[in-house]
C-alpha cells in the first residue's frame, strides 16, 4: 500500500460508525489496495480513542481520520498527532477546537436538531405536548442537536415539552422510558422527538404498544438506520439521513489529499468534479459540510435499495 | 441432659428470627409499592402494572437464570452478549420475504443461548476456571461473535409472527409476562422439591461436602451455566421480538441488573443461600423503581441518585439477616 | 499380597488369618502420596476385616487422614495397590467409593451449613418422589428415625448452622451410619463430642459391627481405642509401622509405637499454695445459655470447667473473651474492673484465647502457618507499623519447634495441615500474644499423645510462672490430671465446685448431669 | 522424627512447586508479549512501550485499589462513578481564567473519592450490607451526582499545570507511568511489609478468627474502600488531566477492568489469597492485549473474540494453582 491511513471511530457497536465503516471500506482506492485502512474501535471511552490516537502516531500512519466520542477531549489526541506530523482529518462529530483539524468533514448536528424538531412540530400545526429522548449526555451529538430542538422550540410557544430524559441512545432504554411516559400523561403525548434512529424506534413501539396511531403521534429521528428507513416505508416515523457513505469517503480524499498533497485527485464519486454534488475545489478547504437528506415516501425506496446493496 | 423442649424452642426460635429477617425485603418492596402509589395517581392503574410486568420480564427470566449459577456459587457475566447473539440467530431465522417457523426461532436462540452457558460451564466445571474470568471473557468473546454475525447491524424486518412473542397478549396478559411466569413457576418447582434443586444448593453451600456425599459436582455446576445460558438466550428471542429488530448492541450491561436482582433477593454471593422467589422480588424492586421515577417525571441526574439510594435502603431493611451470618 | 507387606507384623497376624480371606473387606498397600513434592504418606498399608473394629493409629501428620482419603477416593494417590472384597480398585471420586459400599466420616466437619440435619443426613442420595421430587417428609421422619436409634437427641429439621460443633459431629456420625455401608471410615468421630454421647456412639458401633461392618477408627483418644477397637494399625511419618490385634498389645506400648519414642509420665500436678485472685467473672448470664455464673481464677491455677455437651462452657468462655454476646456479667483482673468488648480488649489486657472451632474462630486457614502463628501479637512484632521479619521467624520457628508442628514449611497455607497440627497453631498463635490468662476451650482437640503431654506440660509450667489457665474440657481425665480446680456446669449454670483432691469421674459425672 | 536434611529438602521442593505454580500468570503474560513482539516490529519500540504503561496506569492505579479491596473479601463496582465524580471536581478547580493550584485539585479528587469510598465502607463494614449492593448503589449515586455537579457537560479549560500530570514526562517517563509506580510500590510495601497489610489478608481469610485475634476487623474493611476510593479519586485526577477535559461520562465500566485484572493475578475473589503483584501482571495482560490488537490492526470484532480467548487462556495456564486449593 502506498499510504496507511487509521479511522478512529466511536463505537463498532452502533449502526451508524458500522455503516460509516462500510462505506470507507468500498472507497476506490482502498478497493484497489492503494490505501490500507484499518479501522480503530473507540469502544464509546475518550480515553480509549486518546491512546488509540497514541498507538497511531507510534505507527507511523500517514493520516488518521477520527469520529470522537466526546467533544472536547478529542482537541487534545488531534493536537499531539498534527504535533507529530500526521495530518488528522475530522469526520461526522466534531472536537470543539476545529482548527485543530487539517480539514473536516461533517453534517451540522445543531440542523440536524432544527429539522428533527421541525418535522415533528409541523406534522402537530405547533399545538401539542411532546417529549424529548436524549442521547448519552455530555456527548457532541446530544448537546448539539438538543441545540437545535430548544432553538426550533422557542418559536413555538404553542409546544409543550412534558418529558425530558436520557435513553442513551439505546432502543430498549427508550422503550420503557416512553412506555412508562405514557402512562404518567395518561397517553397525553402528541409527538416525539428522539435525538437518534434507534430511540425513535423505541419510541415507536412503545407508542403502538399503547394503542396509539402513529400517524397521529408523530415519531421522528435522525441518522436513517435501516430500520427507520422501513418505518418510513411503512408511513410511522420521520427521519432524517446522515449520509454516511459522503463522510466516510469524502475523508478518505481528504486524508490522501493531506499526505500526498495538491496533486491528488478525489475518487469518491460524491465529489462535483466525479459528478457528485460535493464541492472539491483544490481539496485544500478546510471545512466540508454534507448535507441532511429528509427521508420521505419519495426517497425511500431507493435509500433502501442502496442500503441492501451496502 | 439439656432440656430437650429447651433445644427445639432455641431452634424453633432461631428459625423463626431467620424467616422474619428473610422477609424484610418483601416489607421493603412493600413499602416501595405503597409509596409509590401513594405518589402517582396512574401508579396503580392495570396499563401500568401490565406495562411494569412486561419491562421487568426480560430480566426477570435473566435473574432467573442467575439464582441457579449464584446458588451454585458461581457468577456469569456474559449474559448480556449470549442474550444479543441468541437474538441475532432468532432475528435472522424469521426475517425477509420467507420467514421462518417462530418455534422454531425461539428454540435456535435456547439452544444457542445454551451452547454458549455449556462453553461456561466446561470452562469453570472441568478446567477450574474462576468463573469471573470464565464469564468475562466470554462476554467479550460473545459479543464479538454477534457483531461477526450481524456485520454489526441490526437485523430489520421480523415476521409479525415472531414479534407476537414480544408484543402480542394472551387473555390481556403480555406473552413476555407469561414466559416470565411460566420460566418462574418452573424454576421454584425444580429449586424447590427435585434431587437436582437440593444439589445446587449443596454444590453452592459446601462443595467438599457435597462430593464427599457422591454429588456430580462438576455435573451441577455445568448444568447452572448451561441453565443460564439457555435462559439468556429465550430472552435474547423475547426482547428481539420486543424491539422489533434483532440488536447486535442488545443487553450491554444486562449483567450487573440480573445479578443485583438476585443480590437483593438476598441470595449470597458465595453460593448456597437463597431461594427463586426473593430473586422475584429483587427483579420487581428493580423495575418498579425504574417504572416509578420515569412515571414522577424526576430528572435524569436525580434518578440515578434516588435509584442507587432505595436499592441500598431496600438492603438495610433487609440488612438483619446478613448480620446474622 | 502377604509378601508385599514389609513392615514388622504383630506377633498375633499369622494366627488372625492376615493371607486374603473372604472376610477380608478392604486392603491396601504401599499407598503413597506428596503434596507439592513433599511426601506426606510413603508406605500406608491396612487390612480391614469385615465385623472389625480396626483403630488406625499415629501422631499429628503421620498421614492417617491421607491415607484415608485416598481409600474413600476424595485424593488420588501416586502409588500403591487397593483391594476391595479381593477386587483391585481405585476410586476416581467419592460417589464410586460410596457406590461400593465404602462410606467416610472426614475429620474436618463440613456440613452444608445452611441446610436442615436431615438434609445434610441425606445429601446426594435424598428419598425420591416421582423419580424427581424429594420426598422431605419422608427425609425427616427417615432422620428422625436414625435418631431416634442411635439416641441422638437433634433435631433432623433444626438448620446445620444452628448446632454446635458437638452437634454436628453428631449428625455427621449418623450421615455415615445410615448409608449402611460394609466399610466404615471414621477419622476422629468423637474430637468434638462428649464422653456420654461417645458412649451412646459406641453402643452403635457395636451393632454395626454385629451385622459384620467394617470399621476402620481413627483416634488420639486411646482410652477409645482400648475400649471400641480389636485390632490396630500404626503409622509413623506416613510410613506403615506395625499392626497386630488389639488384646496383644498395652497402652504404654502403643505410645511408643505412635510417638517413636518413650514417653515420660510427668506427675499429677503438685498441691498449689493460695494466692491471689487474677481474674474473677461476676454474675455472667445471657438467655438460657448460661445464667448467673461468677468463678475466678487466681495466679498460678488451671481451673477446670467441666460439663455435658451444650451446657453452655463455650458460650460463657466467649463472652468472658469479648468473642461472643452476653445480657450481663463484669470482669476483673487484679480486682480492676474491665471493658471487654471485643477481643483486642482481652488481649490488650493479656487475657488469651484457644476457640473451640478451630476452623471457624481460630484459624485464617488459607493464610500461612507463618501469617496465623503471629496473627495475635502482630503489635508485639511491629515497629511503626512495618513488621519486623527477623523477630517474627524466629518466634514462628520457636513456636514450630516447641510443639512439634509438622509442616513442610512455615509458608504453607495452615489449611493444609494435618487437624492436630492445626490445633497446635492456634495454641501456638495464643501463647504468641504472651498471655497471663489462658483461656483454652478443648485445647487438645485432636492432638496425639505426644504432643498432648508437651502442652500439659506447658500449661503446667504457665502456671507455675505465675500466670492463670481457664481450662475447658470434655475429657474427664484430662480435666483432672490438669486442673487445680473443678467447677462444673449443667444447663448454664454453675452446679458445684470440687479441688482436685476431691474430683473423682465419678463426682465430675454426678455433679454435671 | 523427621530427618532434618529431608526437612529443609521438603521444604525447598514445596517453595518451588508454589512459586512455580504462582507464576503460571506470569509465564502466561511472558508468552503474549514475545508472540506480540514477533508479531510486530514495532511492538517492542520505546515509544510503544511508553505508550502500553501509559495506557495501563489508569486501570493499575483502580486494579491496586481493587486489591485492597478484593483480598478483605470485598468488591467495589462504584470506582468508574467514584472516578468521573472525583475529575469533575478537580476539573472545576483548575479551569478558566485564574485555574487553582493542581496540587490543590488533586488533592481534593482524592479527598472527594476517600469520601466516596468511606461511604461504601460505612455501609459495608457498619451496616452489614453486602458489598455488590451496597458499591452498585453508590455506581448509581455517584454517577447521578457527577451529572448535577457538571450538568451533564464536560469542564473544559484546564490549566497546563494541570495536564502536565496526564501529559507531561519526567525524565522521558509519563507522569501517569511515574503515579502508577509510586502508587503500586506504596501498596507493596504495605501489603507486604506492614501490620495493616496482615490485617487486610486475615480479615479476607476469615473475618471470625480474625477478631479471635484481636483485630479491629471492622475499621479494617472500612479502610479497604476508603483506600480504594481515594485511589479512583487520583485515577480521576490524572484521566482528567490525560483527556484534557473532565467529563461526566468518564469511566463507566471501569470497574469490571480493575476487577478483572485483580482476579487475572489470582487474587481470590473470596478474599484473603493473592498479591498486589499478580494485579500488576493481570494490568499488564489486559493492556498488552488491547495495544497489541491495535497495532496488528486486528478488525474490532475479532479483537473482541481474541481478547476474550486470551484471558481465558492466560488463567487457564495458570489454573494450576486454583485447582490445587
Ligand atoms: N493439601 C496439602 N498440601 C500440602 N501438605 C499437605 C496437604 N494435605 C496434607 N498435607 C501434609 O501431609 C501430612 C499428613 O497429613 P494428614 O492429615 O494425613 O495427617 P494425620 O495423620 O491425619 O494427622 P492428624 O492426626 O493431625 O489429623 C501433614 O504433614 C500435612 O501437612
Ligand atoms: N450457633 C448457635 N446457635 C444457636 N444455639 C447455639 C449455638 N451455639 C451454641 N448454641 C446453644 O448454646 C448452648 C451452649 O452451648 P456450648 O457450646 O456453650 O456448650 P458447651 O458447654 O461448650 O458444650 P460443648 O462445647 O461441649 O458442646 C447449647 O444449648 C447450644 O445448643
Ligand atoms: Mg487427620
Ligand atoms: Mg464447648
Amino acid at each position: 500500500a502506498d499510504l496507511r491511513v487509521a479511522a478512529i471511530v466511536q463505537s463498532l457497536d452502533t449502526e451508524f460508525n458500522v455503516l460509516w465503516a462500510n462505506a470507507a471500506e468500498r472507497h476506490p482506492l482502498v478497493q484497489d489496495g492503494t490505501i490500507e485502512l484499518t479501522i480503530l474501535d473507540g469502544r464509546m471511552d475518550p480515553f480509549n480513542q486518546s491512546n488509540q490516537f497514541d498507538t497511531a502516531i507510534n505507527e507511523g500512519y500517514d493520516a488518521i481520520i477520527f469520529i470522537p466520542v466526546d467533544i472536547n477531549a478529542g482537541n487534545d489526541p488531534v493536537a499531539r498527532a498534527m504535533e507529530a506530523g500526521v495530518p488528522v482529518i475530522g469526520s461526522n462529530t466534531l472536537i470543539s477546537d476545529t482548527d485543530l483539524y487539517q480539514s473536516y468533514i461533517s453534517s451540522n448536528d445543531v440542523v440536524a436538531g432544527e429539522m428533527l424538531a421541525r418535522s415533528v412540530i409541523e406534522r402537530l400545526d405547533g399545538e401539542g405536548n411532546v417529549v424529548i429522548v436524549e442521547g448519552m449526555i455530555g456527548q457532541s451529538a446530544q448537546v448539539q442537536r438538543l441545540e437545535g430542538i430548544q432553538k426550533v422550540l422557542a418559536e413555538y410557544p404553542g409546544i409543550n415539552v412534558v418529558e425530558t430524559r436520557t435513553a442513551n441512545w439505546s432502543r430498549a432504554e427508550a422503550l420503557t422510558l416512553v412506555e412508562n411516559w405514557l402512562i404518567s400523561n395518561g397517553g397525553n403525548i402528541q409527538g416525539v422527538i428522539a435525538e437518534n434512529d434507534e430511540m425513535a424506534i423505541g419510541a415507536l413501539e412503545a407508542v403502538k404498544a399503547y394503542g396509539l396511531d402513529p400517524a397521529n403521534v408523530p415519531v421522528a429521528g435522525v441518522d436513517g438506520i435501516t430500520d427507520a428507513l422501513l418505518a418510513v416505508q411503512r408511513g410511522e416515523m420521520m427521519s432524517t439521513l446522515q449520509d454516511a457513505n459522503a463522510l466516510a469517503q469524502g475523508a478518505i480524499d481528504l486524508a490522501a489529499a493531506a499526505a500526498q498533497g495538491d496533486s491528488y485527485e478525489p475518487r469518491a464519486e460524491i465529489w462535483d468534479v466525479n459528478g457528485g454534488s460535493l464541492e472539491w475545489g483544490d481539496g485544500t478547504e478546510q471545512q466540508y459540510s454534507v448535507p441532511w437528506v429528509p427521508v420521505t415516501a419519495d426517497n425511500v425506496d431507493e435509500l433502501l435499495a442502496l442500503r441492501e446493496g451496502a | 441432659m439439656v432440656d430437650l423442649a429447651q433445644k427445639s424452642n432455641d431452634s424453633r426460635n432461631a428459625r423463626i428470627g431467620r424467616l422474619l429477617s428473610r422477609y424484610g425485603i418483601v416489607l421493603a418492596f412493600v413499602i416501595l409499592f405503597v409509596a409509590l402509589s401513594l405518589a402517582h395517581p396512574n401508579f396503580l392503574s392495570t396499563g401500568n402494572i401490565t406495562n411494569v410486568l412486561r419491562q421487568v420480564s426480560i430480566n426477570g427470566i435473566l435473574a432467573v437464570g442467575m439464582t441457579f449459577v449464584i446458588l451454585s456459587g458461581g457468577i456469569d457475566l456474559s449474559i448480556g452478549s449470549i442474550l444479543a447473539f441468541a437474538g441475532i440467530v432468532a432475528g435472522m431465522l424469521v426475517t425477509g420475504a420467507d420467514p421462518g417457523n417462530p418455534f422454531l426461532a425461539v428454540a435456535a436462540a435456547i439452544g444457542v443461548g445454551a451452547l454458549f452457558g455449556a462453553v461456561n460451564g466446561v470452562l469453570v466445571a472441568r478446567f477450574k476456571v474462576t468463573a469471573f474470568v470464565a464469564t468475562l471473557g466470554m462476554l467479550s468473546m460473545a459479543r464479538g461473535a454477534t457483531l461477526l454475525l450481524s456485520d454489526g447491524r441490526p437485523v430489520p424486518n421480523l415476521s409479525p409472527d415472531f414479534r407476537w412473542l414480544g408484543q402480542g397478549f394472551v387473555a390481556g396478559i403480555p406473552v413476555p409476562v407469561i414466559c416470565f411466569a411460566l420460566v418462574f413457576v418452573l424454576a421454584w418447582i425444580v429449586l424447590r422439591f427435585t434431587i437436582y434443586g437440593r444439589w445446587i444448593y449443596a454444590v453452592g453451600g459446601n462443595v467438599r461436602s457435597a462430593r464427599t456425599s457422591g454429588i456430580p459436582t462438576r455435573s451441577v455446576t455445568f448444568s447452572a451455566y448451561a441453565i443460564m445460558g439457555a435462559l439468556a438466550g429465550f430472552a435474547g428471542a423475547i426482547l428481539t421480538a420486543r424491539t422489533t429488530s434483532a440488536l447486535p448492541q442488545a443487553g450491554l450491561g444486562y449483567e450487573l441488573d440480573a445479578i443485583a436482582a438476585v443480590v437483593i433477593g438476598g441470595t449470597s454471593l458465595v453460593g448456597g443461600v437463597g431461594s427463586v422467589v426473593f430473586t422475584l422480588v429483587g427483579v420487581l424492586i428493580i423495575g418498579v423503581i425504574g417504572n416509578g421515577l420515569d412515571l414522577l417525571g424526576v430528572s435524569s441526574y436525580y434518578q440515578q441518585i434516588v435509584k442507587g439510594a432505595i436499592i441500598v435502603a431496600a438492603v438495610l431493611i433487609d440488612r438483619s439477616r446478613h448480620a446474622q451470618s | 499380597m502377604q509378601n508385599a507387606l514389609q513392615g514388622r507384623e504383630g506377633p498375633d497376624l499369622a494366627k488372625a488369618g492376615y493371607a486374603a480371606d473372604s472376610s477380608v473387606l478392604l486392603a491396601a498397600t504401599g499407598i503413597s502420596k506428596a503434596f507439592n513434592g513433599v511426601p506426606a504418606l510413603t508406605d500406608g498399608r491396612i487390612q480391614l476385616r469385615a465385623g472389625s473394629v480396626h483403630a488406625l493409629c499415629g501422631g499429628n501428620g503421620a498421614g492417617k487422614s491421607t491415607f484415608l482419603n485416598i481409600l474413600m477416593g476424595l485424593l488420588r494417590a501416586d502409588g500403591g495397590k487397593m483391594m476391595r472384597n479381593g477386587r483391585l480398585v481405585s476410586y476416581a471420586s467419592a460417589a464410586e467409593a460410596l457406590d461400593d459400599g465404602i462410606a467416610i466420616i472426614t475429620q474436618e466437619l463440613s456440613p452444608v451449613l445452611d441446610m436442615s440435619v436431615a438434609e445434610n443426613i441425606y445429601l446426594g442420595r435424598e428419598p425420591r418422589r416421582g423419580g424427581w421430587f424429594t420426598d422431605s417428609a419422608r427425609m425427616v421422619a427417615d432422620a428422625r428415625a436414625l435418631f431416634e436409634r442411635l439416641k441422638f437427641r437433634i433435631d433432623p429439621t433444626a438448620m446445620m448452622r444452628d448446632l454446635t460443633v458437638a452437634q454436628m459431629q453428631l449428625v455427621e456420625i449418623a450421615k455415615a451410619i445410615s448409608r449402611e455401608s460394609q466399610v466404615l471410615i471414621m477419622d476422629e468421630p468423637t474430637s468434638a463430642i462428649g464422653e456420654k454421647e461417645t458412649e451412646t456412639f459406641f453402643d452403635a458401633i457395636r451393632s454395626l459391627q454385629a451385622q459384620n461392618v467394617g470399621i476402620i477408627y481413627v483416634s488420639h483418644r486411646l482410652t477409645d481405642i482400648f475400649s471400641i477397637a480389636d485390632s490396630y494399625t500404626v503409622f509413623r511419618d506416613g510410613r506403615f509401622i506395625e499392626t497386630g490385634a488389639i488384646a496383644d498389645i498395652d497402652r504404654q506400648r502403643l505410645i511408643g509405637l505412635i510417638v517413636g519414642r518413650d514417653l515420660r509420665d510427668h506427675g499429677p500436678r503438685p498441691p498449689r499454695e493460695a494466692s491471689e485472685t487474677v481474674l474473677e467473672a461476676r454474675g455472667f448470664s445471657h438467655g438460657s445459655v448460661f445464667s448467673d455464673i461468677s468463678l475466678s481464677i487466681a495466679k498460678g491455677e488451671i481451673l477446670g470447667l467441666y460439663g455435658l455437651m451444650g451446657a453452655g462452657r463455650s458460650e460463657f468462655a466467649n463472652a468472658l473473651y469479648g468473642n461472643g454476646p452476653k445480657d450481663s456479667g463484669e470482669v476483673y483482673l487484679h480486682g480492676k474492673k474491665l471493658d471487654i468488648h471485643h477481643p483486642s480488649d482481652a488481649l490488650r489486657v493479656g487475657i488469651a484465647m484457644v476457640t473451640e472451632d478451630r476452623k471457624g474462630t481460630g484459624l485464617v486457614l488459607p493464610a500461612s502457618v507463618h501469617d496465623n502463628i503471629v496473627m495475635g501479637a502482630l503489635k508485639r512484632f511491629s515497629s511503626f507499623g512495618f513488621m519486623k521479619a527477623q523477630q517474627e521467624h524466629k518466634a514462628v520457628a520457636g513456636q514450630i519447634e516447641r510443639f512439634h508442628i509438622r509442616t513442610a514449611s512455615s509458608d504453607l497455607a495452615v489449611q493444609n495441615l494435618s487437624g492436630g497440627n492445626q490445633q497446635k497453631v492456634v495454641f501456638a498463635r495464643c501463647i504468641e500474644t504472651d498471655p497471663q490468662v489462658l483461656i483454652c476451650d478443648e485445647p487438645t482437640r485432636g492432638i496425639d499423645e505426644g504432643a498432648k503431654r508437651e502442652i500439659y506440660a506447658f500449661l503446667s509450667d504457665f502456671a507455675a510462672r505465675g500466670n492463670s489457665v481457664l481450662m475447658i474440657s470434655s475429657e474427664i481425665p484430662e480435666i483432672l490430671a490438669n486442673a487445680d480446680r473443678i467447677v462444673v456446669f449443667r444447663s448454664g449454670r454453675i452446679a458445684g465446685e470440687l479441688t482436685a483432691a476431691e474430683a473423682t469421674q465419678e463426682a465430675l459425672v454426678h455433679l454435671a448431669s
